[in-house]
């Protein structure tokens, strides 16, 4: 009943342009980013913010990224744990080679130098297309696995590979208990999705989806392949890093290689494909999925097998996690290719149209 | 019909020859189209209408052959400086872009237009915010002169062919060019959609002066709208001229129309 | 018509796709044995999803039949594969042809034998004969399909339903970008096998004046309902029809150079 | 000769795309699983029944393993891909990943996750060859001789399967186009099957003889992704380039540690091989064998 469009008439082009056109979700994203802010750190713990909050914000960012890739352009990547780590290693190095360097800026310069790598990696594109591609970017995930952990210079000649930050501090404040870290990377989310959000609505992410539709038609009508392709791979790759650098000096602290391997990189993907491709909000689905499943089953699991007084050991946790996480990829790609946000979007068109079923 | 003047040669092409792996599909063929026109490429399938329109914009490159376009000679032209230079065109085997609305798909012809960089457009501020709504607006010109206002916010996956042939060729109009390439845009319309069609393309040529050049089978349509008609069959050209010689030319009846036509 | 020699029915049938499209608002229709049945109607009228719906191919595309009956020979077939109907004799060819392009156009049509289990020397019986009424595709036959002309594609997507040994084929757009004369020789084709070969078509088909003088019977849809039916000559002679369908009005064709921007809205009341 | 193990890796990823179009990136999943039962089977059978003989034991084991592999294909098939008929390569390409996901959690839950043997009693000591033909011979490992062997025998019989006979023309029909197969009466769900058991029965085979080399365990899995420039070297649709391809990247990469890796730090065989194929790709998209790729406007 409340969610009524009746007597709102739009009257210029302007306001049929705005990111939410209807004021009722204005209104309600703005409470939920005031309530983030403000409500959730009054009300949760510690542990939330440790283990599930500050994790799912920055792998957001990540999903953002990985989103742009695959979900607006069409160019499919399994190397996106390659950018994360290389914007965490560079944002390590510029942290620690160069005196006074602001741990804001060098994340951002982290970010500056993913995208930098994801324009090289991203070159096969222009040759190659879908599951050729696929396996281009699987060489960029192992040639950086390997290179972060044979090449010393890269982690200041630390012989694991493992390096480690110390807490970092923006204009004077220090970030160090989690709610600290919750709102830096809070912050950060929020500017950077409304920038993603800003660049697919406009002509850039026009060139995208139209690369990933139909390229020939694309190049027909003037776009620019190669320019399209780049720069989708430099936006995703920026994103990551960025994600990347935060993963390594918020959430973890000190890292080895092994923190951004294939796995990861497969982790973000399947974000991407629960959450919903080619939309902003499925990131943030996915990765909220993605972060509460494991802890969800850690926790149920053991509880339903005493029900039927079984002992369930640690090691078959996580086998059952990968059976259900599997299954749950392909259930999502039979029931909605679309992912969560389209479930989301459906259940609002309904509620538009409540109660008449078309 | 108004006052629309036909010019001077706008496209020339000299000796266009093409082959895929030994199979010639055009074979020196030569012709002209004059500013305004509309030319009409008949004959039967597979032979080399569609390669032609593929030369003539860029996606393939003869192997032999001039392309001149306004004076200027290209001995290839890629699809990027094509329609950088003004041509458009939409496809056979409707080539839009299937996940956006009709609004962003029409939008995607401005491209060329858009000048914004990437930052302003990722804080959506000053130049980006200004160029988006100006485009929006002439955008939605075209969208009012093909009749497709209630559509705008459709995915175009969704719509009727038809429909997605109409937003084919809005998205080409939105490019605003000098010379537009319809291949076969009447194909698997009924009489009432086709005449349409027709209304649209005729008032697109003597509203804005477009030159058009285009694919039909439809000989109804092709020899009631167009100013004069190429004929090709098996990548040869076999007849050239108004649409009342060619419908004349013995070889041109034995190769394509039939006798019954 | 009597209820005897019907061969397909269906019954008022409701289609939707993906959950949320209503496509088809209750369309019926009939085929008599060995006739040739027309679908008319513009784009997105619903001819295709009725095809669809007969041979169960909806599921590919999200759709499903949600209401109605479809049954051929009485028999109810909503729920079965389309491999079982192209054993029941009913196959469809899909329009914009959709020939297997790696394929050669001999192994095109060898595929469309995969149902039949009445030997190797029926099937190349079978060949010989749809070689017999497309002599084009024999000269063609070791070439790859993708490399094959529009016509010549169009010609091995119906000889390859033919290998199955049809009773009926679902026929949808024949004549969709094919020049004049192969439209002449397709259809040519579609009476031929009509007649010798006792081959019910129902056939789907934008071009109306080809398909009224090939057809038997034919039904008008337009927005997912029948809107008008009758036999071939009758719909032909129909004012309506004449205007939109075929571009005659006052006993003559119209030219598409005058074609108004305003002109009379069809009402349709049978 | 580790190239000859990839190529049979290789040849499943090539079977399944060349007769669905889908790529399965749960072949290596599939490897393990296939391992897996094998090496515990052998242990329990004669357990079970109490005898001695390990050839029996090899053979009952291989036996039941086959059924296993085939009721996994029966599933994949009635579970996922009946209803992702007609979704485009991406789609299904991530299907298989969770595929992939729900076999390796399955196959440990069932088998457990430790360390296992396969013997099948493959001769290991290394013989000389053509030694008549050139001075000192080649060395040969004989179980890489046996691996080699039948790798080719699969190739020649799958070859003749894809180009000879009714079901093959139907395979790889179904490549081309689900649904104009479908129309046709091809049955995709019996289709499907099909190529699932046989990927099942290559990816069996692939697990002994990897098994019997270097123990099962779960690093098994990820052999997939060493297979994967192989595929894309030889041309995804082509099964002689997966044995080719295997062969040039089993070579190249042990050249490359031996010549270029004491230069910048080891271990660079896992990445020399993607680079080996990106490389590559960028001169010939359609790899080595690959059939054309035709692209119409």
């Amino acid at each position: 009943m409340f969610y009524r469009e009746n007597g709102q008439f739009k009257t210029s082009y302007k306001a049929d342009q705005q990111v939410f056109a209807i004021p009722q979700d204005r209104w309600a994203i703005l409470a939920l980013v005031v309530f983030a802010f403000v409500g959730v750190p009054m009300l949760v713990d510690e542990y939330m913010f440790r283990a599930i909050l500050v994790p799912f914000l920055i792998l957001s960012l990540a999903a953002l990224g990985v989103n742009i890739l695959v979900g607006y352009c069409g160019q499919i990547t399994l190397g996106a744990g390659a950018s994360m780590a290389v914007g965490a290693y560079a944002a390590y190095n510029f942290m620690i080679r160069i005196d006074g360097m602001p741990a804001l800026a060098s994340i951002l310069l982290g970010g500056l130098m993913a995208a930098a790598v994801g324009i090289v990696f991203g070159v096969p594109s222009l040759r190659v297309r879908g599951l050729y591609l696929a396996v281009a970017t699987l060489a960029a995930q192992f040639f950086c696995d390997w290179a972060f952990l044979r090449i010393r210079w890269f982690t200041n000649d630390s012989s694991s590979g493992s390096v480690s930050v110390p807490d970092i501090s923006l204009f004077g404040w220090t970030i160090n208990s989690p709610t600290d870290k919750y709102l830096f990377c809070l912050g950060i989310l929020v500017v950077f999705s409304l920038m993603a959000k800003n660049l697919v609505r406009g002509n850039m992410g026009r060139q995208w989806m139209a690369i990933r539709d139909m390229d020939v038609a694309a190049t027909v009508i003037g776009i620019r392949p190669m320019y399209s392709k780049l720069t989708a791979f430099a936006v995703s790759s920026f994103y990551l890093g960025v994600a990347g650098a935060l993963w390594g000096f918020v959430n973890l602290g000190s890292w080895e290689p092994a923190a951004f391997s294939i796995d990861r990189s497969l982790q973000l993907l399947f974000m991407v494909i629960i959450g919903g491709m080619g939309a902003i909000s499925g990131s943030f689905f996915g990765a909220a999925f993605i972060v509460i499943l494991p802890i969800f089953l850690n926790q149920m699991l053991p509880l339903v097998g005493s029900l039927f007084g079984l002992e369930v050991s640690i090691a078959l946790v996580s086998h059952v996690e990968f059976i259900i996480f599997g299954s749950l990829i392909v259930f999502f790609l039979i029931v909605e290719p679309h992912g969560i946000a389209r479930l989301w979007a459906t259940g609002r068109e309904k509620l538009r149209l409540w109660p008449f079923p078309h | 019909m108004s006052g629309r003047k036909i010019g001077e040669v706008i496209l020339d092409l000299k000796n266009i020859s093409l082959s895929f792996g030994g199979v010639k599909a055009l074979q020196d063929i030569s012709f002209n189209v004059l500013e305004h026109e509309i030319r009409a490429i008949i004959g039967p399938n597979g032979a080399g209408k569609s390669s032609m329109l593929n030369v003539i914009n860029g996606v393939y490159t003869p192997q032999q052959g001039e392309i001149i376009f306004r004076g200027q000679h290209h001995a290839n032209m890629d699809s990027y400086g094509a329609a950088k230079a003004g041509l458009a065109r939409t496809f056979q085997n409707i080539a839009l872009f299937k996940g956006m609305s009709v609004l962003d798909n029409i939008m995607t012809g401005r491209n060329l237009k858009m000048k914004a960089n990437m930052l302003q457009q990722a804080f959506w501020f000053g130049p980006a915010q200004r160029e988006e709504l100006e485009h929006r607006a002439k955008v939605e010109e075209i969208i009012d002169f093909l009749e497709i206002q209630h559509i705008r916010k459709t995915p175009v996956g969704r719509l009727p062919y038809g429909l997605q042939k109409r937003v084919d060729l809005a998205r080409a109009l939105a490019m605003e060019p000098q010379i537009l390439l319809l291949d076969e845009p009447m194909a698997g319309m009924n009489v009432e959609e086709k005449q349409d069609m027709c209304r649209f393309i005729l008032d697109v040529n003597d509203q804005f002066g477009t030159t058009v050049v285009l694919i039909e089978h439809d000989m109804g349509v092709v020899m009631d709208i167009s100013d004069r008609v190429v004929v090709l069959d098996y990548g040869k050209k076999i007849g050239d001229g108004t649409p009342d010689e060619v419908r004349a030319n013995p070889d041109v009846i034995s190769a394509y129309l039939g006798a019954s036509h | 018509m009597t209820t005897a020699n019907i061969l397909l029915n269906v019954n008022s049938i409701e289609v939707i796709y993906n959950h949320v499209i209503l496509v088809l608002k209750g369309v019926s229709l009939s085929v008599p044995d060995g006739s040739i049945v027309a679908l008319l109607g513009g784009n997105g009228a619903g001819k295709t999803t009725t095809l669809r719906a007969v041979s169960n191919l909806l599921h590919g595309e999200r759709g499903e039949v949600t209401k109605g009956s479809i049954e051929c020979r009485g028999e109810r077939i909503e729920a079965l594969t389309p491999a079982d109907l192209v054993k029941r004799g009913v196959v469809q060819v899909m329009e914009g042809r959709h020939c297997f392009g790696h394929l050669t156009i001999e192994e095109n049509l060898m595929t469309g034998s995969y149902t039949r289990t009445d030997g190797k020397a029926a099937v190349a019986q079978t060949l010989e004969k749809v070689y017999n009424y497309f002599p084009r595709l024999k000269t063609r036959r070791t070439s790859q399909a993708a490399y094959t002309s529009g016509g010549e594609q169009q010609m091995c997507a119906i000889g390859r339903a033919l290998m199955a040994n049809p009773t009926m084929v679902l026929l949808d757009e024949p004549s969709m970008g094919l020049a004049p004369q192969i439209v002449d020789e397709v259809f040519g084709i579609v009476k031929d096998l009509n007649q010798r070969e006792k081959v019910t078509f129902l056939l789907a088909e934008q071009n109306t004046n080809m398909a009224l003088r090939y057809a038997d019977f034919g039904y008008i849809l337009e927005n997912g309902r029948v809107v008008m039916e009758g036999a071939a000559s009758e719909l032909a002679n129909n004012e309506d029809v004449k205007e939109f369908y075929l571009g005659i009005s006052s006993g003559e064709r119209k030219s598409f150079r005058e074609a108004k921007h305003y002109r009379r809205r069809k009402r349709w009341l049978a | 000769m580790s190239g000859m193990l990839y190529s049979l890796v290789a040849l499943g990823f090539v079977l399944i795309f060349k007769a669905s179009g889908v790529f399965n990136f749960a072949q290596g999943a599939m490897v393990l699983f296939a391992a897996l039962a094998m090496a515990r089977f052998s242990e329990w059978i004669p357990d079970w029944l109490g005898m001695e003989n390990l050839f029996v034991a090899n053979l009952l084991a291989f036996a039941v393993s086959v059924v296993i592999m085939f009721v996994v294909a029966w599933l994949i098939e009635r579970l996922a891909l009946r209803y992702l008929v007609n979704q485009d390569g991406a789609t299904l390409l991530m299907a298989t990943l969770g595929i992939a996901y729900v076999l390796d959690g399955i196959g440990q839950t069932i088998f457990g996750s430790d360390i296992y043997k396969i013997d099948v009693g493959m001769p290991k000591e290394p013989v000389m060859m053509l030694e008549s033909v050139f001075e000192g011979g080649i060395l040969i490992n004989k179980e890489d001789f046996i691996a080699a062997l039948i790798a080719a025998l699969l190739v020649i019989s799958l070859s003749i399967f894809f180009q000879k006979t009714a079901t093959g023309r139907a395979l790889r029909a179904v490549a081309d186009d689900h649904q104009a197969a479908q129309s046709i009466g091809i049955p995709l769900d019996r289709i499907w099957v099909i190529v699932w058991c046989v990927a099942g029965i290559t990816a069996l085979v692939a697990g002994i003889i990897w098994g019997s080399k270097l123990g099962v365990q779960f690093s098994l899995s990820t052999i997939a992704l060493r297979a994967l420039p192989v595929v894309i070297l030889g041309g995804l649709t082509s099964v002689p380039g997966a044995i080719i391809g295997g062969l040039i990247i089993g070579v190249g990469e042990k050249l490359s540690e031996v010549f270029l890796g004491p230069y910048v730090g080891g271990g660079i065989e896992i990445w020399f091989a993607y680079m080996l194929a990106l490389v590559f790709l960028l001169f010939r998209p359609q790899g080595l064998f690959g059939e054309k790729i035709i692209d119409r406007v």
